[in-house]
């Protein structure tokens, strides 16, 4: 029964935001989902202030072992979150963590505000992978801008922050380090690598509608395992891992890098009840194996 | 994967099911190798891929597929006794409804839904027209799914010579043309021509669509397309049968 | 006939560094290899001012669609290398580019200072994926420190200089900006992703030697094609492109996206001629099928 | 793949291949499907597998596998007419040399390469001895493609019960028993058992090693291995054969 900032859970395996719907999968698999859902605890997709229609389709790309996406973050802005999912969400027989994004400041603030107060959300995700307007750079990529919006939004709510570091960085820790600094409870990484895709035949216009997209699934999870070492190495906050597991041995392998629950996102989309396979692989292993610790 | 039998140069696989829902016409499932998926072209495929239910008989559901690419080509070379994923039923399919006589359009790999659906038509006693176009006679041979077909091909070789949506207009031009509700599966260029068509003539129109999908099941937001009206529908939940209606085009992947 | 810094190349495709052995090559393949040899240019591996042993093993971990190396750049120094290796590679039916690095701005520059004046070298590619001694970041995430060496180094030669930059940086285009303003060439990118594998079995020890090492192979072709795509974009200097290329296709879409050659790594590895093998598709590609030009 | 059947738990398969060199015993060549190589546990394999020749019959190459991951399981699956992706011979085989008794060790997957290297020594009039130790008698079914061997199992269920070193080492003990030059492949701890008797007795040995590689013709630098005098060789050019006085260990992988 994994702790996690103060919430008792059932089993270490989450799902990453924006790589299951609930409200949906229920309309698809119907009421015995929530009988069996697959995660501990469920994270919802980024909710912006503003609602966002997304990016122009094509939307994906299938890589070799992954894929690369620009879904562009379609949500109804906080109040259709708040008035049409909070309360499917709320039915859910496992914890709400709602994922947020703002291009500023007072953007993020007014989200995590919000959000603070409703006693459904059990933890608040902030999603730093977006262009800082100041810099340019991801909001997640530069450590002393992450750290200033992060003092300004802390104070607001009680609730947990749990800050999802970009990888598209050249020292995730040193980030990771800037946010527990600024009072994040926990860290989750990683986010999608920026890729980019051809359209097949015609000469450098990209696939995506987006022109770029994110990459994950298992071609990312090495690149998932360092920077999880990494953070957790350096700040003492728990760490939500992530990045291509597809199997209980992979999330043990986070769990072993320092992670304290593990995001599991793009199986997901092969298999819808992956997150329930993965956390009975995860406890088979535990029982079955014992492990030599030795770092 | 129960059965793997050629027809004409698409492939008619099977797959047990016992504990499944029953599925609607139009709605579709996402399949993938229970081994070696991967490995293929370009390391891929890695998704599931996207297929419309082409009968319910029995246990077993069967869908028609034809090999373009490394999802299909490893799904037609699988053996009966092969593990297969099967996720679904899934989406929206088609709503039959009133009593105007229906008629079918499709066109190759299209022509599975429009099986689906004219079961159920006969079934309800629906009177149903089915108009289906291929590239050839050899390709043609997946019209034997359908009850009376009339068929157009790309080559002449069998049927009209020429568009299936030239037999569509030479059917909406006849008698009780506009008495009609079309119900389509085909090429998105095809699909596009059926839209515009029964825009122009006012007549209730359901599309089913394809567009790339990573998930079938509301989760990735991948498969949008866009409405008249603006804004995006996941095709996946909302679809893939869209009222031709409320579509601003069909796009071309 | 692409021309890069002046050389006139048989065809687009040379070998990434480290990645081909023409010497052990000769050896297990004979002399026939000269004679139909798989790229137009040979790139060495990274020679460093003293030998080095490189890294213990475990240098290898087969990633889904990659490969995870911590081989460490052992090579003989910069005297055994004019000495043994630099006689051999003269050889070679094409011209030669010698990889060096330094971790700092002497080494760099003594590197750079005796191998510009040998005209067997055509050119000099450094290999900026190394800790910076100043910054603890690798040399190459780090703009202002890579243009600070660049331009202590750029006047001890004339023989041109290609700088590889590291894709573990939060802004590769800005770095390849800045390279570009100090007077490097060219830029080639990608190096390899960090990443990190687990021993089977062992919680929490590392499989490979080194702890950690890099991504290749078809896993980060996307992430190449996107920052290729950014860096070509941003200078006007000749871009090398690699990153995960199996094919012609792969390797046009990398030149779409800006690249003037593209270079063959992992590939390799399973087909040793497959240089060879990708400039025949590439050119079968440019005479069959007139590709759409639009951007 | 022009052939590929069973010998005990193990698969002996063979490959045409009629244009390349004589390969020598203790040389190898890496291997891999031509077609949907990936898409197995953890998307791999992805890089080609080294093996040991076995034997060369007329223009067929014969390698000896055991199926133990995601490439060797697809080798193993592979039928004859599939693409297969043959580069070699590689490396540096046994060097028989004089005409001291040869010793021949092996055990498991080991056999290969001794099995070649009898056939050398018996063609040159060389009396060999050939211990051989495997897990059970079902896999001792790989020493029939020896000549006169002595068998040891792990379990007893045929041979001699116990290790081959032990039988290793009583040859040793025996008459002539410091007149010999051992060749020996196996697994790391044998083989590592089998450099310390060696070493020890100060005997002339050839160990053929194993280590993880990604290319097998020197480019990657992956494959190397510890001299007992510092620094590292590479295992694909300097050896897979080493002698064993070199060495510092035979590493655990
Ligand atoms: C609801 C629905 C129902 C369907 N029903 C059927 C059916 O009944 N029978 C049937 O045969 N087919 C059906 N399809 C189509 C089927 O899903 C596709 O043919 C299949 O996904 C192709 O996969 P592939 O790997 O064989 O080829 P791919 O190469 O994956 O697909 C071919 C197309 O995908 C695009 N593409 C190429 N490379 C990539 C890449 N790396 N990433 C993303 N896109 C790429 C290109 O546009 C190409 O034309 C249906 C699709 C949908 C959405
Ligand atoms: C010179 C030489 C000759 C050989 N000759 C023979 C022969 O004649 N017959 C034969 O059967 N075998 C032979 N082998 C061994 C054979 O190459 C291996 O068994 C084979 O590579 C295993 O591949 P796999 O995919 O089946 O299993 P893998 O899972 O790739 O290999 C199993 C071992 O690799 C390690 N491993 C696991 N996962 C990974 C990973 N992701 N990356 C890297 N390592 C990993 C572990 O140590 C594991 O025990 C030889 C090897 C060498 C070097
Ligand atoms: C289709 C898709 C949509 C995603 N949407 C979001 C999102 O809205 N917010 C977010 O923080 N991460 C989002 N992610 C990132 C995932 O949560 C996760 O960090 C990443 O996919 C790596 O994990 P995986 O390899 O298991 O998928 C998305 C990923 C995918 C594939
Ligand atoms: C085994 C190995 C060794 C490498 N050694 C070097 C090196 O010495 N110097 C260097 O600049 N890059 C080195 N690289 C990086 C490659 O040159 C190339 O940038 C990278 O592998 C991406 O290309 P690929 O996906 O085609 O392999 C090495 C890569 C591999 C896999
Ligand atoms: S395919 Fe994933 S939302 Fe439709
Ligand atoms: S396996 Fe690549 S150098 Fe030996």
């Amino acid at each position: 029964m994994p702790d996690f900032c103060g919430l008792e859970l059932a089993h270490p395996i989450v799902n990453g935001s924006g790589t299951f719907d609930a409200i949906a999968a229920r309309r698809a698999f119907g009421d015995e989902l929530d009988a069996a859902f697959p995660f501990s605890a469920f994270v919802s997709k980024t909710i912006t202030l503003a609602p966002r229609e997304g990016n122009p389709p094509p939307r994906l790309w299938e890589a070799a072992g992954g894929l690369l996406n620009s879904i562009g973050l379609p949500n109804k802005g906080l109040e259709g979150y708040l008035a049409e999912d909070l309360p499917e969400l709320a039915r859910l027989p496992v914890p709400l963590i709602t994922n947020v994004m703002g291009s500023t400041v007072e953007e993020v603030a007014a989200l995590v505000e919000a959000l603070g107060e409703r006693e459904e959300v059990a933890a608040i995700e902030l999603n730093v992978s977006c262009p800082n307007v100041r810099t340019g750079l991801d909001l997640g990529a530069d450590a002393a801008e992450l750290g200033r919006v992060l003092r300004a939004v802390r104070p607001l709510t009680a609730t947990p922050l749990i800050v999802k570091l970009t990888p598209n960085t050249a020292d995730v820790a040193s980030v990771a380090a800037a946010a527990e600094e600024a009072g994040a409870d926990a860290v989750s990484l990683i986010n999608t690598l920026r890729g980019m895709a051809m359209q097949p035949g015609r000469a450098g216009r990209p696939w995506l509608g987006a022109r770029t997209g994110g990459l994950s699934g298992p071609a990312v999870r090495h690149v998932a395992l360092a920077q999880v070492a990494a953070v957790a190495s350096r700040v003492a906050v728990p760490v939500v891992g992530m990045g291509g597991v597809t199997s209980g041995r992979d999330a043990l392998e986070l769990l072993h890098a320092g992670a304290t629950l593990v995001a599991v996102g793009t199986e997901s989309f092969r298999d819808p009840a992956a997150g329930r396979r993965i956390s009975g692989e995860l406890s088979e292993l535990a029982a079955n194996r014992p492990f030599v610790s030795e770092v | 994967m129960t059965a793997n039998e050629p027809l004409g140069p698409y492939r008619v696989i099977a797959a047990a099911d016992p504990a499944g829902p029953v599925p609607a016409a139009g709605q579709f499932f996402m399949l993938s190798a229970g081994e070696r998926w991967g490995g293929g072209e370009g390391g891929r495929p890695f998704l599931p891929r996207a297929f419309s239910m082409l009968r319910r008989e029995g246990d077993e559901l069967r869908f028609m597929l034809e090999d373009v690419g490394p999802g299909t080509n490893r799904l037609a070379t699988l053996e009966p006794g092969d593990g297969l994923l099967v996720v679904g039923p899934l989406g929206a399919g088609f709503t039959p409804g009133d009593t105007r006589r229906a008629l079918l359009v499709g066109g190759g790999v299209g022509v599975p839904p429009l099986c689906c659906l004219q079961d159920e038509l006969l079934a309800h006693r629906v009177e149903t027209t089915a108009l289906v176009g291929f590239r050839s006679a050899t390709h043609a041979a997946a019209a034997t799914l359908l009850r009376d077909p009339r068929v157009a091909t790309d080559d002449g070789s069998i049927g009209h010579h020429g568009l299936v949506t030239e037999l569509l207009e030479r059917e909406l031009d006849g008698a009780g043309g506009s008495e009609r509700t079309v119900f389509a599966c085909g090429p998105p260029a095809m699909l596009e021509a059926v839209r515009r068509l029964c825009v122009e003539r006012a007549l209730p129109a359901q599309l089913a669509l394809e567009s790339g999908m990573a998930c079938g099941f509301g989760a990735c937001f991948g498969c949008v397309v866009s409405l008249r009206a603006g804004g995006y529908v996941r095709l996946c939940v909302d679809g893939p049968v869209l009222d031709a209606h409320v579509l601003a085009e069909v796009p071309a992947h």
